[in-house]
This record gives C-alpha cells, sequence and structure tokens, in this order.
C-alpha cells in the first residue's frame, strides 16, 4: 500500500474532527444548562486529544501526542470537581 | 517613512509562494486574534465590580501574553513541518544537529512561557485565597457592594 | 458609558494599535520568519553537543535544557515564587485546624473505585514524565502538575478525611515541599562547594565541565544520557511541585468548620 | 512491507469508524432533547470515537517506519491515552449524571424505575 | 571575589528555607529574631563588600553555570546597583531587628519567611543583567509585598489593599512579560549588555545572538512605553500609586511599610534607569522618543510631588502621611532621573538614600504611639514621654524635609536644584522649592500635633521601648553624619556624583565587561 494515502486518509479524518468540533462547540455555547455545558467540553476535549495524535501522524512528528494524557486527565478532573460541587456544594467533603 | 522601513526588510525576503502567503495569513488571524483577546481581557480586569470575574479575566490576560510568546517562537520551514526542539536519538555527528536546527522552532520563548506560567499559577493561588478571605470579610465578592456597606471613614483613620 | 469606561476604551484601543503597528511593520522580525532566531539556534546547537564541550548540557531536550542549565536562575526563582505563594496562602489562613471525624460524603460508589485505581497511575505517568524531561517532552513541573490530578481527584471523589487517615496533611506537605527546595538549593551549590576548598574553579548552578572549571556533573548513566544536574532539579521539582499543589488544593478546599478557628487566632491589629 | 500491512489496514479502519462514530456522537448531542439522552451520546463518542482512533493510531505507527525511532513514543501515549478514557469518560459521565439529578433540571419523563428516589435532595424535586 | 555576587541570592533564598525548616523544629521567638538578624548582618556585609568591590574595578560580571553572557544569565553590578542593593540589605538588618519588638503574631517565621523572600527579589532586581530574570525576579519581589500587606488578616481593609495591590501590580507585571516578549522578537536576545550594545547599532554581529532580528525602532519604542508605565507603577508616581501605594503603606505590618521604600519602590526607579541610560541612552536608535517620554516624566514627576505634598497635608492617619512623604520623594527622585544629567542622577540616589533613613525614622517611632494607641496623629503625643523619640522625630521629619544642611536630605534637594540650572530649567528648581514649602505644611501640622496633643501615661501598653530608640537613633546619626559628611569631606560627594557619571556615560564599559566576562576576576 502506498504512503500516500494513508496520509489522505488521515487527512480526512482529522477535518472530519475539526467539523464534529464545531458541533460539540455549538452545544457548549447553547447548552442550558451546567451539565449540559460540562459535557459538550469534555466530548470536545476526548475529540481533541484524538486530534492531537492524529496531527502528530501527520505532521510526522510523534513528540507533539505528549500532551494528550495530561488534557485528558485534567478535564476528567474538571468532569468531577463540577459534579462535586453540585451534589455536595463543598468540595471537601 | 513606513514604506522605506518595509522595504529595508523587504530586501532579506525570498519570493513569496502560495503556501508563503497561506502561511502568513493565518498568522496575520491569529495575531490579531490575541491582540484584542489582550484588550477584552485587560478590559474584563479593569471594569468588572465582581472579583472573581476580575480573577478570571486576569488569568485570561496573563494566558494570552503567553500565547504571544508561543507565537515569536514559531517559524515557517518550507517543505518541512516545523519540529519540537527535541533531538529524536542521539546524535552521532555534529551533522544531526544541523538537521535539527533546520527545523526545529525557537526554544527560548516556551522555556521563558514554561516559567512565567509557574509564576502565573503560583499568582492565581494566592489570588484565590484573598479573594475568598475578602469573601469571608464582607459577604460578598461585588467590589461596588462590599464598599457601600462600610462606614465613609473608615478609610481615613 | 460613563468617563471611566471612555478612558479605558481609548487606552485599549492605543494598545492594540501599539501592538498590532509592531507586529504589522515586522518589530518582530518578517511576519512568518524562516530563520531561527541566532540565540535560539545557539541553543539548539549547545543542548545536546559532545563535540563542543564547554557549552553543552547533554540533554536531548533543548527546552528543559534552557529551563535547568542555560537559565537556571530563572527556574530557580520561578520556584521561589510558588513557595513564596504557598508562604502566602499560609498567612492569609494562617490558624487553620485540620479536623477529622467530620465524616466522608464523597460522590458515588463507581467514581470511588474508579478513582482507586487510576490514581496510582496517574502518578506513575507523572513521575514518568518528570524524571524523562531530558529526552522527552516534560520535566518536574509537567509531571507535577500531571500528579496533583490525583491528589485532587482523590479530595473531590473521597473527601479531605481519606487524606488525613492515609497521614496526608498539610503540614508534611510543606516539610517535604521545604525539603524539595533545599534538595535544588544545595545541588545549586554543590558543584562550587566541592570546588571552593580545593581551590578549583566551579560556578553555581554549574552542571557540566566548562573550558576554565574541569567539575561535571555524571553526564550519562549506562548509555543513558542523564544530563547530569538536570535529572536531579527535575525529580526534585516534582516533589515540589506536587507538594506544592497538593497543598493549595487542599488549603482551597478546607471545610468551613475548619476554617472557623481562623477566627478565634485574630491578633492584635498593629 | 507485508509484515506491516495489516496493522496499517486495522488501524486506518479503527481510525475512519471512529471518525463515523464521532459525527454521529456530534450529531446526537446536537439534536437529542434533554442531558440523559445526550449522556448517552457523548459516551459514544467517547469510546467509539476516541479510544478507536487512538488504538488505530497506535497501530499505523507501529507500521509507519518513516517516521524514525520516535513512533514508539506515540505507540506508548496513544495506548495510554485510550485506556485513561476508556476509564475516565464513563465515570466522569456517571457523576455529571448524577449531578444533574441532583440538580433536577433535566426532565425524568421516560424514566419507569427511580433507583435514587431515597436520595435525599434528588426525591423532592418532581 | 565575584563568586559572593553571585552567592548572595542563594544565601538569601536558603535563609529563608531555613527560617521555615525552624518553624518544624521550634516556635521560640527568640531563635527566628537571632537568626534573621543574624542573617540579615551577613547580607548586609557582603553586599558591602560587593559595592567596596565595584568602587575598586568598576563592574563586576559574575556567570551562572558558566556560561558566557548572551547565552546563560550573568549578573552585572555596577556601582548604581551596589549602591542600592546595600541600601536594600541595610533596610532588610533594621527590618529585622525592628519586627522583633513590634509584630507579637505567633505566626512570626511566617512574617521573616516572606521578608527574606522580598529581599532575595529585590537583590535578584537590582544585581541581574538579564530582563527576563528581572522579571522573574520582579515577581518573587511582588509576591511577597502582597502577602505580607495582607499579614493581618484579620482586618478587611488589609485583605483589600493587598487584593488591590496583587491585583494592579499582576497587571503590571504581565505587560512587563509582554515588553520583554516584544524586545526577545525584535533584538533576539535577553542580556541587558547584548540589548544596550544592539540599541546603538542593530547590525553589530554579537557571538550566540548575531544581529537584530526585527525592526529595533518600532518594538523598543512599544517596549520602553510599556515598561515606562511598569517601574512607574512599582515606584508609586502620582497616577498609578493610587492604585495601591497609599492602601499599602497604611495596611501593612509598620516594619513592612518602613522596609517598602528601600526594598521594593527603589526597583523601579533603578529600573527606569536602567532602561533609560544603559539599554537605550541618548545615542541609541530611539534617542528622539526617549527625550519626549523624559520631558513627559518630568511633568509627570512635578504633578505628582505637588498632588504628593497637599495630600499629606490632610492626612489624618500617621502611616498614610509617610505613604506619601514617600510618594512626594520617589517623585523628587523621578524628576533627578528625568532631568537628564550626572547632577539630576546623583540627586535621585541621595533622595532615596535620604527618604529611606527618614521614613524609617519616622515609621519606627510611630510605631510605638500606633502599638499605644492608635494610628491617629493624635496619637503621636505618646512620644513625649520620652524626650529621645521627640528629638529623633523631629530630626527624621527635619531631614525629610530637607533645609538643614546638616541632614542628608537638604544635599538630595541641593543637587536637583543644581541640576535643574545647569540644564537651563530654572523653573524645575523653583517648583522644587515650591513643593518643598507646600510639603512644610504637612510635616509642620505634624510637629505641631504632636506638641499639642496630650501624652497619656496611663493608656501605655508597652514599656520597653530600648529597641525603636536605640534604631532610630542610630538612623539619626547616620543621616547627619552622612550630611556632615557631605559638607565637609569631599569624597563622598564625588563618589555619588561618579555614581552619576558612571550611569550617563560608561554604558560602553557595561557592555564590554559583561559581553566579554569579567576582566578583573
Amino acid at each position: 500500500m502506498d504512503v500516500g494515502i494513508v496520509y489522505t486518509i488521515i487527512s480526512i479524518v482529522v477535518l472530519i474532527y475539526l467539523m464534529t468540533s464545531v458541533l460539540y462547540i455549538i452545544r457548549l455555547i447553547k447548552g442550558p444548562t451546567v451539565p449540559d455545558r460540562i459535557l459538550a467540553l469534555d466530548a470536545l476535549s476526548y475529540d481533541l486529544s484524538v486530534f492531537i495524535a492524529l496531527l502528530a501522524l501527520l505532521l510526522r512528528r510523534p513528540i507533539v501526542a505528549s500532551g494528550l494524557i495530561a488534557l485528558t486527565l485534567w478535564i476528567h478532573a474538571l468532569d468531577i470537581y463540577v459534579s462535586k460541587y453540585i451534589e455536595a456544594r463543598e468540595i471537601g467533603e | 517613512m513606513f514604506l522605506e522601513r518595509v522595504s529595508w526588510r523587504a530586501s532579506k525576503r525570498r519570493p513569496r509562494y502560495m503556501s508563503d502567503l497561506l502561511a502568513s495569513l493565518a498568522f496575520r488571524t491569529a495575531m490579531i486574534a490575541f491582540v484584542f483577546n489582550i484588550a477584552i481581557a485587560l478590559y474584563g480586569v479593569l471594569s468588572r465590580p465582581s472579583l472573581v470575574k476580575k480573577f478570571l479575566c486576569l488569568v485570561a490576560f496573563t494566558d494570552s501574553i503567553n500565547i504571544f510568546a508561543v507565537f515569536i517562537g514559531f517559524r515557517y520551514t518550507p517543505g518541512a513541518y516545523p519540529s519540537p526542539p527535541i533531538l529524536e536519538a542521539i546524535p552521532t555527528s555534529p551533522a544531526e544537529v544541523e538537521t535539527l536546527i533546520n527545523t526545529s522552532v525557537d526554544p527560548l520563548p516556551q522555556a521563558m512561557i514554561l516559567t512565567a506560567i509557574v509564576i502565573g499559577i503560583a499568582c492565581s493561588i494566592f489570588l484565590l485565597t484573598l479573594i475568598l478571605m475578602y469573601y469571608r470579610h464582607y459577604g460578598t465578592t461585588n467590589i461596588h457592594e462590599a464598599e457601600e456597606g462600610e462606614e465613609p471613614h473608615a478609610e481615613a483613620l | 458609558m460613563n468617563r471611566k469606561d471612555i478612558a479605558l476604551a481609548l487606552s485599549l484601543s492605543l494598545l492594540v494599535l501599539a501592538l498590532s503597528l509592531t507586529i504589522s511593520l515586522e518589530g518582530l522580525g518578517p511576519i512568518v520568519p524562516r530563520e531561527l532566531r541566532p540565540l535560539g539556534a545557539s541553543f539548539v546547537q549547545n543542548s545536546y553537543n559532545p563535540w563542543n564541550a564547554s557549552l553543552t548540557s547533554l540533554s536531548l531536550n533543548v527546552v528543559t535544557a534552557i529551563v535547568w542549565d542555560y537559565r537556571g536562575l530563572d527556574t530557580l526563582y520561578e520556584t521561589l515564587v510558588l513557595f513564596a505563594s504557598i508562604a502566602a496562602t499560609l498567612v492569609v489562613l494562617r490558624g487553620y485546624s485540620e479536623l477529622s471525624g467530620l465524616g466522608i460524603k464523597g460522590l458515588s460508589d463507581v467514581s470511588k473505585s474508579v478513582t482507586v485505581v487510576i490514581a496510582p497511575l496517574i502518578v506513575v505517568y507523572g513521575i514518568a514524565t518528570a524524571i524523562h524531561g531530558h529526552l522527552t517532552p516534560g520535566g518536574g513541573f509537567q509531571g507535577g502538575t500531571i500528579a496533583v490530578v490525583a491528589a485532587t481527584l482523590i479530595i473531590a471523589v473521597f473527601s479531605l478525611e481519606y487524606l488525613y487517615r492515609r497521614g496526608v496533611s498539610t503540614s508534611r506537605l510543606m516539610l517535604l515541599r521545604i525539603l524539595g527546595l533545599l534538595a535544588i538549593i544545595l545541588t545549586s551549590l554543590s558543584l562550587a562547594s566541592i570546588g571552593m576548598p580545593s581551590n578549583v574553579n566551579a560556578y553555581i548552578l554549574q552542571n557540566m565541565a566548562k573550558d576554565d572549571s574541569a567539575l561535571s556533573m555524571p553526564g550519562v548513566l549506562f548509555d543513558t544520557p542523564l544530563a547530569g544536574s538536570i535529572f536531579l532539579y527535575n525529580l526534585f521539582e516534582f516533589i515540589i511541585v506536587f507538594s506544592g499543589l497538593t497543598f493549595a488544593a487542599m488549603m482551597l478546599v478546607l471545610r468551613e468548620s475548619e476554617l472557623e478557628s481562623i477566627k478565634e487566632a485574630a491578633e492584635v491589629y498593629e | 512491507m507485508v509484515v506491516n500491512l495489516l496493522p496499517l489496514v486495522l488501524g486506518l479502519t479503527a481510525v475512519t469508524v471512529g471518525a463515523f462514530f464521532d459525527v454521529v456522537s456530534a450529531i446526537g448531542i446536537l439534536k437529542l432533547p434533554n442531558f440523559f439522552t445526550r449522556v448517552h451520546s457523548v459516551t459514544i463518542g467517547a469510546i467509539g470515537g476516541s479510544v478507536l482512533p487512538l488504538i488505530g493510531v497506535a497501530l499505523i505507527s507501529i507500521a509507519l517506519e518513516d517516521l524514525g525511532p520516535q513512533r514508539f513514543y506515540l505507540v506508548g501515549t496513544s495506548i495510554v491515552g485510550a485506556i485513561f478514557i476508556l476509564i475516565l469518560a464513563p465515570t466522569g459521565a456517571h457523576s455529571l449524571a448524577r449531578a444533574a439529578y441532583t440538580m433536577c433540571q433535566a426532565p425524568r419523563k421516560p424514566l419507569i424505575y427511580d433507583a435514587l428516589e431515597n436520595m435525599k435532595e434528588g426525591a423532592s424535586c418532581r | 571575589m565575584v563568586f559572593l555576587l553571585g552567592f548572595l541570592p542563594i544565601y538569601l533564598m536558603s535563609s529563608a528555607v531555613v527560617v521555615a525548616m525552624l518553624s518544624f523544629i521550634t516556635k521560640n521567638r527568640a531563635i527566628y529574631v537571632a537568626f534573621s538578624a543574624a542573617s540579615s548582618l551577613v547580607a548586609f556585609i557582603v553586599s558591602l563588600y560587593i559595592l567596596s568591590l565595584t568602587i575598586g574595578s568598576s563592574i563586576l560580571v559574575y556567570r551562572y553555570g558558566g556560561f558566557p553572557a548572551p547565552l546563560g544569565i550573568v549578573y552585572t553590578v555596577d556601582k548604581l546597583s551596589g549602591f542600592l542593593a546595600t541600601l536594600s540589605m541595610f533596610m532588610l538588618l533594621l527590618t529585622s531587628i525592628y519586627s522583633s519588638w513590634m509584630i507579637r503574631s505567633r505566626w512570626l517565621y511566617l512574617y521573616y519567611l516572606l521578608l527574606f523572600l522580598m529581599a532575595t527579589g529585590s537583590i535578584g532586581c537590582l544585581y541581574t543583567g538579564d530582563i527576563f530574570n528581572f522579571f522573574v525576579s520582579l515577581e518573587l519581589l511582588a509576591i511577597s509585598s502582597y502577602a505580607l500587606t495582607a499579614f493581618y488578616r484579620d482586618s478587611p481593609r488589609a485583605i483589600r489593599a493587598a487584593l488591590r495591590y496583587a491585583i494592579s501590580g499582576m497587571i503590571v507585571t504581565s505587560l512587563y512579560l509582554l515588553s520583554t516578549f516584544i524586545i526577545y522578537g525584535s533584538f533576539g536576545t535577553l542580556n541587558m549588555a547584548d540589548i544596550a550594545l544592539k540599541a546603538r547599532n542593530p547590525s553589530i554581529p554579537v557571538a550566540f545572538t548575531g544581529t537584530a532580528f526585527g525592526d529595533v525602532v518600532i518594538s523598543s519604542k512599544v517596549a520602553v512605553a510599556l515598561i515606562t508605565w511598569v517601574f512607574l507603577f512599582k515606584s508609586a508616581i502620582f497616577p498609578l500609586n493610587f492604585a495601591w501605594q497609599p492602601y499599602a503603606y497604611s495596611e501593612a505590618p509598620t516594619p513592612v511599610a518602613a522596609a517598602f521604600t528601600a526594598i521594593s519602590d527603589t526597583v523601579g526607579l533603578y529600573g527606569l534607569i536602567r532602561f533609560f541610560y544603559t539599554l537605550f541612552g541618548y545615542d541609541s536608535i530611539i534617542g528622539d522618543f526617549r527625550t519626549s517620554i523624559l520631558q513627559l516624566l518630568q511633568i509627570i514627576a512635578i504633578s505628582s510631588a505637588f498632588v504628593g505634598a497637599l495630600l499629606m497635608s490632610f492626612q489624618r492617619d500617621v502611616k498614610r502621611f509617610i505613604a506619601f512623604s514617600t510618594m512626594v520623594h520617589l517623585s523628587f527622585a523621578l524628576l533627578g532621573i528625568s532631568l537628564g544629567n550626572v547632577e539630576g542622577i546623583a540627586s535621585a540616589l541621595l533622595h532615596i538614600l535620604s527618604n529611606t533613613l527618614g521614613d524609617s525614622i519616622l515609621f519606627y517611632l510611630a510605631g510605638i504611639s500606633i502599638v499605644s494607641c492608635g494610628r491617629r496623629l493624635e496619637c503621636l503625643g505618646t512620644l513625649k514621654l520620652w524626650r529621645i523619640s521627640i528629638i529623633a522625630f523631629g530630626g527624621g521629619v527635619l531631614n525629610l524635609f530637607g533645609v538643614l544642611p546638616v541632614f542628608i536630605g537638604f544635599w538630595g534637594k541641593a543637587l536637583l536644584v543644581l541640576s535643574s540650572i545647569r540644564l537651563g530649567t530654572v523653573v524645575y528648581a523653583v517648583l522644587t522649592l515650591f513643593i518643598s514649602g507646600v510639603t512644610a505644611i504637612g510635616y509642620f501640622r505634624v510637629l505641631h500635633q504632636i506638641s499639642i496633643s496630650k501624652a497619656n501615661a496611663d493608656q501605655l501598653t508597652v514599656r520597653d521601648v530600648t529597641i525603636p530608640h536605640t534604631l532610630a537613633l542610630t538612623l539619626l546619626v547616620v543621616t547627619i553624619v552622612l550630611g556632615m559628611g557631605f559638607s565637609l569631606y569631599r569624597p563622598l560627594m564625588d563618589f555619588v556624583l561618579s555614581i552619576g557619571f558612571e550611569v550617563m556615560n560608561d554604558y560602553s564599559i557595561y557592555i564590554a565587561r559583561t559581553l566579554t566576562g569579567n576582566l578583573g576576576q
């Protein structure tokens, strides 16, 4: 298989991911409640982490992918903090 | 005067290509966004009465300055993608280091914003504590409301 | 629209104008530069360059080499700024008490069991990021901030109570933090203090041997570049950032009843 | 080259299928009526649209030899990332859903059996 | 012994760490006091020694990590920075002694910890030869000042003052960071000497940094304009001082308020001198722009001094009174800097010196009345219980007023007048004398207030006032000795004038020493 085809497919997929992130952003802005927004942000950042990995492939710079895990972790922390705040009103309890 | 200055730089420049123009367009867009981001964030800090909003705008302000530094360090390498300033493997000859210089972006702004980010975090922690304490004292984080509640001459004493 | 807003808008638009002029008149170089600035190029060139031994720091990652070797003093000060902000937090909230026995509320069982699984993984990943800082992207600060996620997750999903029961208290974190800072300062002084009695020239924050001083940190361990003191600095910085940010997180989420006692500790206002 | 063909094809398939899932999830989050149904679509997006492509990226980068020795870094990072997302995304969605239940803003209309009914705040807000 | 130059900031930060370590072992006040006093005494001696070295071999360079100048960070010390650093360390010593008397808090170690960190930042700012390192040190200085302002956190006003100071300070330091990035973008370097060289001639190639990268003229203009605001904020000049100075001075603990002048505000003036004379001097590519900024600064300085002098006369709070007095003096120092000749810079230094000494006398004695009565001006009557207090307080006020040639304060004003006459602008001399006349209202109002208010010995909560009296008397003797010395002993005046001369003219030595390593090592 030609390597060129691989990069073509990956670039198309990257474009798809960019376009779906626009949809997520619409929900992020529109979202009527706080959990809605956080959910959209969540989906957006998981989208973004795949985007980073694909970009690392596409740019032929594997080291670009190092931001991926940190992003995932902090977004999860955001989830937990928001839900903790809504449920318990005090984080430390 | 402007024309003079532009032509002074133009003598150093190579002929432009389509991709060059595209890169320049993208770069300009990002720079415009950055400059307006700084202005909006600064406006937020100076005019919002709520301390929490002030704090958020302050964080946005420092972060947009950091992003500005990333742009300063950026470079456009036609034909290849700019690479992070990291050697792939232990170089066996000086020529391998030279190849990195041809594609790498500027490492110094990245190192500087690393320092600036830590300082920003440190300041944020302290500001948050102060805002918490302010809330404990005044019962609100709105500076206008808090100042209304005070007796007028408390300041002068 | 009062007078203050107009003045603000005017000055901000002046700022925008000045910055845009600087950028568009190529004050920062060509709009899309093709060359590196010479200083950046010399950093890239010297970062891992055994053929120019007097300027190298034997680190594959140029950013880490700049952060901890070429501009090490900046990073030392930056660490101190973080220390100062922790001390400032203590100043503002001094007199708090850590009350265990206020009860555990926490989140659901699903979150709890997931956190138990994931927290050690996160810490391990953070440590890996920190000690590989001179080879791959990362470094002490990045590793520390990744590892702090574990602590913040535990605080939210379980409670502060859980941390207290595991022996993690703010005073212990502070002690850890101070020890890390002390270790960094001692590392920065180590070569100079070795060279001083024997009258050998050595510099503060020195890593590799220079033209005028033969002392050097260990550069290579089992054919892997160790980058001398950069490895140590990254390790200690990991400890500092992890303990410092965990400390800050714990201070910021103290329960209301724990903060009650700072009112009782009121002092004479002078 | 033949040895590399299998992971390459598998990886590309995974990435493409992942893109499909992502589009589905994005349409879902935009069009579905209330919060709890959106949670469902986001978890599809997280597992199908993130974990699968990340594994795909790992497979592709094993196969592509022109990436140099650093490609194993990409393999490791994307697999670890996939594992993290696999564990964390459902947990996050779960705790958000619980929080939204406590907030009482999303309608619980089609609910047949409410297991959280005896939660203190949750019960009172119908 | 250039090693000491690089060692001093490391020493100060390790003192801070040791203070923090001690807090885990013991809570005994005496140990902290003894340790801090001894430690700051050593720091003072070291900085004095460095100052004496600069007199001998003019400019000292220490290379951290052994890297040559534009590649690594160097500390470059000339007479100016050596002098100001000595002043700063002297105030650190006095503050750590006085705090042992004044601060009754159980958390004395936090106080000393932040004090040492503040001194570290100050030393870093004054000694460094690198603009980004200057930013980092400035930030350390700033954050410890915010924290010390909030030390009495039980008072809502202290928290508010600290918040004001912190938010405005963060904006300002971020602007400094922005201008640092702009300078790096166009000059391609961060080293002060390198920038100074390229600001004179952008096409000179330097080792490691080559020639300037972008259009140097426009970016230096923007960067200098931003940096000027930053330093005006830091040195509490009129339009910007209301963001923090009166609040911070009146809410911070008294010893810290006394130390702010020498340790914190000085850094702003030092930065102005460094940027407008060494980096972008009169013969740099932005010479015209610099001249117009300096003219603007003259107007700002005069108006700031006038506003400060007026506001000083209305204050009822003794700490705010001293804050505005500081503002007047720093404005005069700014005027001296912006006049742009040797006498002007010398007068700026003398203003900083006399203001530091005079302020400290006033603050230290006012501390007695604040502890025993309160912060109102009427409370100063408490000082009448001791004759020494009255003498020292009067001496301090007269020094700040600065008409008697026995005090050091006189010579600052004299040099300022001389400088403006040299420049041909007699109007500044007249305005200086007029504003000094206006300040007389404020100063003599305070003295009058002391004489009419009653001393109530029963209210007195403190009996032992040895430490403030000793310190105030020492400071008074220092001011008088210096003042007499300036009139009788010519080399003192020559030394101060030589600092001005060096700043004005010897930038080429600064550049050469920094970029080629230390010749005197």
